[in-house]
């Protein structure tokens, strides 16, 4: 494959841009906290456990494992009640154990529980900030042996024999049914394993726990789930010969939460992206851009890839007339990625195959916009997801075009494939599809990997003209939005992305976020930050 | 075809019945797996039954545990086109312009339309098409006619806020999208709607109207609402249904 | 699933019975054709079954004429395992050594072997699979074998020449292939054989063994014929069979 | 795209072989006649009908009309009887109708059939060779009349929109069932429709008459059937505004006959190879040679496009070590049909999408050889044949593999693209198979038909280089067939195409051949010879 030769001037104007566009997202995360970045840190620090909710039921049946509120959130709330939130929870929660009040956060959870907890800010923060760096250091201890195993786990069984990465989703909301269907998947060819989660999930503010069964359209989230399936997908890689990736979301109402979990438990990528929970899930912003820096610094750490969600806006906005707000949005992602401290070889940009198929010429305006973003981030892995949108229940038109996005991943050299169902409009997919699916993949990357050698989309011609114009568009775009002091904020509050207009101050979560007070103290944040800075 | 009313399905020829199936069958593959697969075929009324193509799924040390199959062959099964019941629509197609029409003069005020997707369900793109001034299919959504006051409160609506904007509104109709079937979690999304505003308005309760890819418009009854709309939905469908439902007949006087 | 040997179609959960279909029937697109397909899935078993797609096919001026349908559904039949007929091997499969150790020890003179395509049927690559050398599936065809001599006749072998000739050769085995199915001629043309054999050799005809990719192993007596192979036949197979049925299994003195 | 670069040379070479190669089949084919030569002949001087056949039954029921003898074939064996085939049957027949024996061809034939018919050679061949002259004429101008119109409709419909042009194959064995289906098939974007034949036809050697529905796999090639379905495809070709052109076979033992036929009722493509024939029905090689000479004289004349057979012979040889066969047997075709006057733009070569799937690089590899047919017949519009070889009863993966198919044929400038059917391993086509197969077409020549543009493969790539390896085969085999003076009849002896040994004195038809005497009179080969001598 001969790239494209983008003007390079052009190209960094637009780093330029994104970097002012970005910057009032990046000034907002820095100083502010949120409930679950807050929650975070004691589960950083080891706080496990649940006690039986009250009140409302989201998710699964009512009374069931999945409703019950964690430790961490009864923690959180009680400090919040009796000191706020501005300091974060560290001072307190430590303060209350190094005065001697509660012998560790077990006991001090149980105080809450019983409503005998009582939360003051120390006079003299040094000792609580020592207890609190001791305790969050286990859990980033714990974090960086993972990143350690998975290397060691790589150099042994060896990485996926090729690029793109075979990446294939499992989703029946039972993880005991998960277990098989991912371990065929792995077996048929599967280089990762995303299990995606039940419908509601990522609107509940806090993180279920347990084995569960009772999931929608998607299994829950939750600690023990992650080590089920690590372990699954483990023993089948032995069995192969070959290091199986896990894969999960953060995204939602508890992006830090689930990013620590999934540090602890060796997940190996993670959906991540705030613009996802505020377009998809009516989230708020300014909670879920906070919560996503903290996120993204934990999965630094952890050595985590990062899939973003930019293919999502091609489901509900057209993918010609808006393919320039795809690529503003990596850029943008790029750029708080990048500021969170992630490296190049962490950015799963999303994009997407969703342009309607009757359309003449469109499998060369997919090979176009592929081209366009493999041009512009050659060190990122890019997210190549499949058709979706424009998938129907003629399940044999579905096989094909799923063929051909197969084909346009392999010619423009794409990292992570996401293979595409041919149920896609019908159901979640069944194991048989993913099977055939898989073995569609098989065919194109085996018998038209190597056409790569023979596509040359000559200069000025169809692709390269196409490429060039959706780039200038995308420029275009980008000085507006840095022309505006909220930057991002405002451009999502016009509807650029996916045609959805979402408020500053509107959709769920906003009462999770406080400003921090001078002196506030989050020995995450100071573990984590000493790396990158 | 035998006679206008009785047919069967067609492969190449009149009346040869054939039919093409796939499964999976929690057997190892072999030829005892190919006979199970010929059974069920059989059972399904495909006979003789030709299993051409079968292969093993998963399996690993222990070998595959599935098996799939792609089965050909003939249904005995006639299809009698008196006996299928189908939702022919029971009023006329209207255009905006009539609709308008038909509320102002008829209803004399404007016609109140709330839209939203329940439970965990995010998928809007379906409900937008229906309300939306875009609209779907070249058609333009609710929200274009003059006569009707759309309000379309997204996604991950739960069911008593709804009852409860519904009230406050005075809405004459509440329009529900459900996409996501899986476990049936629209019909019993549904069901749970209809209950609500049965519990909280009784005979007062506006029009119920649910639609989605999935849903079949024989079951308004069944699911105790008043209308189910499927897939391939248009905008003026639904606003004709509106009229017929909700405007009287006769010129109010 | 539910007992080890009572098994559903399996989609993504145990039990859940998912089976996929498509067919089409002599109906305009439509409503009413939607109706139509979702009886016959009825019919069929399947139930709820949706109908995820559907086109119309020719029609001009007329419109289509017929309609095309996706169709996905769980089937309320139940697959019983133990009621499963298998045509079990029931021979060893023996090496090509073995095959010629036990013609040569126990039979004592070579095996005569006639191949052929009969009918119109020019398809030769299947035959040819099981008797010529280069064989198939890796395995070596019959001609390998020292203590078996074959003669492939080829393709479009008129059935009165086939006995002819196996009259003349002394054959102690026909083997004979049937690839064209259409209007089950395959089935027609054997039956044909089976009954000149019958007709013309009585008690003395030589063991009969047809194969093609469309039989079902299951109907050899049915059809008159002593052994039927169907797709994915080896060469090992067809050779273990002639010993068991034609050599003695004591040595003969 | 950018089309290969041989070595002209090499070209030149491999022409120049050919010619030697073919040379002892056109010595063949100019120094003997045959009864289906003679019987096309009559056919073209107008002589129709038959009488009830006794004796053996062949293709459809016992008693059926398709087993009717044609008063051609009655008339042809009597002179046969009398005075033999040496000199043609045209001399004793219109000697019998000037010397006033009978009035006209019928009622010769009448004679013939009660046995009353009285052959001898005209002492005077002068009055004979002028009626028959005549007569004959008068089919060689309806003939001619057919092309006119042919360029007429095309002219006031037009040709299909584009290359390659759709061609799709009809078979029920019931022509009123195959008129619905063609139609349907067109109105879906079908702009060839072949009708196959019944599997039996090949072999009979005589041409069946009226319409028929009792074929097996195929349908009886009758004048009355090809009128039947060409009125059916003017129909529908006036509907759509697209001339519809419409295929049937001539290969076989009565080639010369089945082309007057399509001659006459404007047809616009044969099927036409003797080695297919030869080598899958076990035909005679003289005979079918003698008669595949004066077919494609015929085809010719009347602005016919033939297809030969070489991709078949991938159905039983391997199509990656056996290519070069393909090679020399399309430029051995070549040279024989511009022997027998065709044109470039008549030489429908065959070739085909055979390559096991499953094998590494397989989709480069068939666009190598493609390029090379493609590049080396640059005027041919060369008959595109999909996958059937690898085709199993998993359709799904058969409807993928005919998307390739269809991609394959579009990078490369294929003429006609033979539609693949996803049930290729499993039935005839359905109607919805047929639809769904033009579908896939739609989809791939639309959506990426323009990838062209972008393909180019590289001097020295892997496409490049494997186009040069089958070519160097392919003159290394021709240099072996030319050095035997039996040219090409030894080589298929020899079993070279389609691993299939066939001796000359072998095979069905050889005692209807007969070599020329002195004298000898063909009143057809005389004037179709007029033009392109
Ligand atoms: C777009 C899309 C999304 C977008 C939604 C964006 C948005 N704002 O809507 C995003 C990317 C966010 C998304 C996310 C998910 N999705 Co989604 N998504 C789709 C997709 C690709 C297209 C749906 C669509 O827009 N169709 C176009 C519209 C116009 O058609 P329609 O919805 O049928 O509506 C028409 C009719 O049904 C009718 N109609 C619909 N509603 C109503 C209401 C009324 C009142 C009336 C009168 C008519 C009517 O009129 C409309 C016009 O004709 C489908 C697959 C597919 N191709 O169908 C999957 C699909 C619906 N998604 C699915 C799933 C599982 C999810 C997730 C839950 C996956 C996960 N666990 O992460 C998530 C989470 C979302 C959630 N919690 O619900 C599944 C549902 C499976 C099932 N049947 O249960 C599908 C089928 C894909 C699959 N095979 O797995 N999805
Ligand atoms: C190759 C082929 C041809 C070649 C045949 C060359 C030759 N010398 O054999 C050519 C190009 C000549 C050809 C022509 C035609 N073919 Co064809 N052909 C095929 C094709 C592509 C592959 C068949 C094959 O070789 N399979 C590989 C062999 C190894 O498999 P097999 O035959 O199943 O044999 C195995 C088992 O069945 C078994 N077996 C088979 N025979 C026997 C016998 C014994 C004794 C035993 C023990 C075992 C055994 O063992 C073998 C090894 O496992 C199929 C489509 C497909 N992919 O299946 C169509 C197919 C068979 N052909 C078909 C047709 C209709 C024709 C034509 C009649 C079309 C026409 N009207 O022009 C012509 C005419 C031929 C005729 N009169 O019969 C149809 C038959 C439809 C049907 N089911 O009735 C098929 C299915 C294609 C289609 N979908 O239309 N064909
Ligand atoms: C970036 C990102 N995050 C999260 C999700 C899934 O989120 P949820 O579990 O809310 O459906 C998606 C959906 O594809 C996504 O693209
Ligand atoms: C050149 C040629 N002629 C004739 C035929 C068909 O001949 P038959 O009618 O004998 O099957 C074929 C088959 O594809 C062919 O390729």
């Amino acid at each position: 494959m001969s790239g494209l030769t983008l003007d390079p001037a052009l190209v960094a104007r637009a780093r330029e841009l994104a970097a002012r566009a970005a910057a009032p997202v990046v000034d907002l995360a820095q100083t502010h906290t949120t409930v679950s970045v807050e929650r975070a840190v004691l589960r950083l620090a080891g706080l496990t456990g649940t006690d039986p909710v009250t009140g409302e039921v989201t998710g699964g049946r009512a009374g069931e494992q999945t409703d019950r509120v964690p430790w961490v959130n009864r923690v959180v709330d009680a400090v919040r009640e009796q000191v706020g939130l501005e300091h974060g929870v560290a001072l307190p929660v430590w303060h209350a154990i190094t005065s001697g009040r509660a012998s560790g956060l077990p006991e001090l959870a149980e105080q809450v529980g019983a409503g005998t907890a009582r939360f003051t800010l120390p006079t003299d923060p040094e000792p609580a900030r020592h207890a609190a760096r001791a305790a969050v250091s286990a859990g980033i201890a714990r974090i960086d042996a993972n990143r350690a195993r998975r290397e060691e786990l790589v150099t042994q069984l060896g990485d996926p024999p090729r690029r793109p990465w075979i990446y294939l989703i499992v989703a029946t909301g039972d993880i005991h049914e998960d277990v098989p269907q991912a371990q065929a998947a792995a077996r048929a060819g599967a280089d990762v394993i995303a299990v995606i989660r039940s419908t509601g999930q990522s609107l509940l503010d806090y993180v279920p726990e347990g084995a569960t069964r009772t999931g929608y359209a998607g299994t829950y989230a939750t600690q023990e789930n992650f080590r089920i399936m690590r372990a699954a997908l483990d023993e089948v890689g032995a069995e192969l010969g070959r290091y199986v990736r896990l894969t999960n979301y953060a995204s939602g109402l508890c992006m830090p939460e689930i990013a620590v979990l999934a540090g602890l438990e060796r997940l190996d990528m993670m959906l991540n992206d705030a613009m996802y929970g505020i377009l998809f899930r009516d989230i708020n912003p300014r909670r879920t851009f906070v919560d996503q820096r903290f996120s993204r610094m934990v999965h630094a750490r952890a050595g985590i890839i990062i899939n973003t969600g930019e293919d999502n806006y091609l489901t509900t906005a057209d993918a010609v007339d808006e393919a320039h707000t795809v690529t503003v949005s990596q850029l943008l992602n790029e750029r708080l990625a990048r500021e969170a401290g992630l490296a190049d070889w962490q950015l799963g940009l999303g994009h997407a195959f969703e342009i309607d198929p009757d359309r003449r010429e469109s499998f060369r305006l997919e090979l176009a916009h592929a081209l366009l973003a493999r041009a512009l981030f050659p060190d990122a892995p890019l997210k190549w997801m499949p058709p979706t949108k424009h998938m129907t229940g003629d399940v044999f038109r579905g096989y094909l075009l799923d063929g051909f996005f197969n084909l346009a991943g392999a010619l423009t050299g794409q990292g992570i494939l996401l293979v595409g169902m041919m149920t896609e409009a019908v159901v979640t997919p069944w194991l048989s599809d993913r099977d055939l699916a898989l073995r569609n993949v098989r065919y194109v990357l085996d018998a038209a990997g190597g056409l790569a050698e023979d596509f040359a989309p000559p200069p000025g011609g169809f692709i390269d003209r196409r490429a060039h114009t959706v780039l200038i568009e995308a420029v275009g775009l980008l000085e507006r939005i840095a022309d505006h002091p909220e930057g991002l904020i405002q451009a999502i509050a016009d509807g650029t992305f996916g045609i959805t207009k979402r408020s500053p101050d509107g959709g769920k979560g906003l009462d999770g976020v406080a400003r921090l007070a001078p002196g506030a103290y989050n020995p995450a944040l100071e573990l984590l930050a000493a790396v990158h800075a | 075809m035998p006679d206008g009313t009785i047919v069967r399905p067609y492969g190449d020829t009149t009346g040869d019945g054939m039919v093409q199936t796939s499964f999976t069958l929690p057997v190892p593959p072999g030829p005892r797996a190919d006979g199970a697969a010929l059974q069920l075929a059989a059972k399904m009324g495909i006979e003789p039954a030709m299993v051409v193509h079968s292969h093993g799924i998963g399996g690993g040390a222990s070998g595959a545990e599935f098996t799939f199959f792609v089965v050909y062959g003939p249904v005995r099964h006639l299809v009698d086109l008196d006996a299928v019941q189908v939702e022919e629509r029971a009023y006329p197609l209207l255009s905006p312009s009539e609709v308008d029409a038909a509320v102002k003069t008829r209803l004399r005020r404007a016609l109140v339309v709330l839209g939203a997707c329940i439970g965990t369900d995010a998928h809007t793109v379906g409900i937008d098409a229906i309300l939306n001034l875009k609209g779907f299919a070249g058609e333009k959504g609710l929200e274009y006619y003059r006569e009707l006051q759309v309000t379309n409160l997204g996604a991950q609506v739960s069911v008593p806020d709804l009852v409860r904007t519904a009230r406050a509104r005075r809405a004459d109709a509440v329009l529900v999208s459900q996409v996501v079937t899986q476990k049936d979690a629209h019909l019993r999304n549904t069901r749970e709607l209809a209950g609500a505003f049965r519990e909280a308005m009784g005979e007062s309760r506006p029009l119920l109207v649910v639609g989605g890819p999935r849903f079949d418009p024989a079951m308004a009854a069944d699911l105790g609402v008043d209308k189910v709309f499927g897939r391939g939905t248009t905008p003026g469908e639904v606003a004709s249904y509106l009229v017929h439902a909700l405007v009287p007949t006769e010129e109010t006087t």
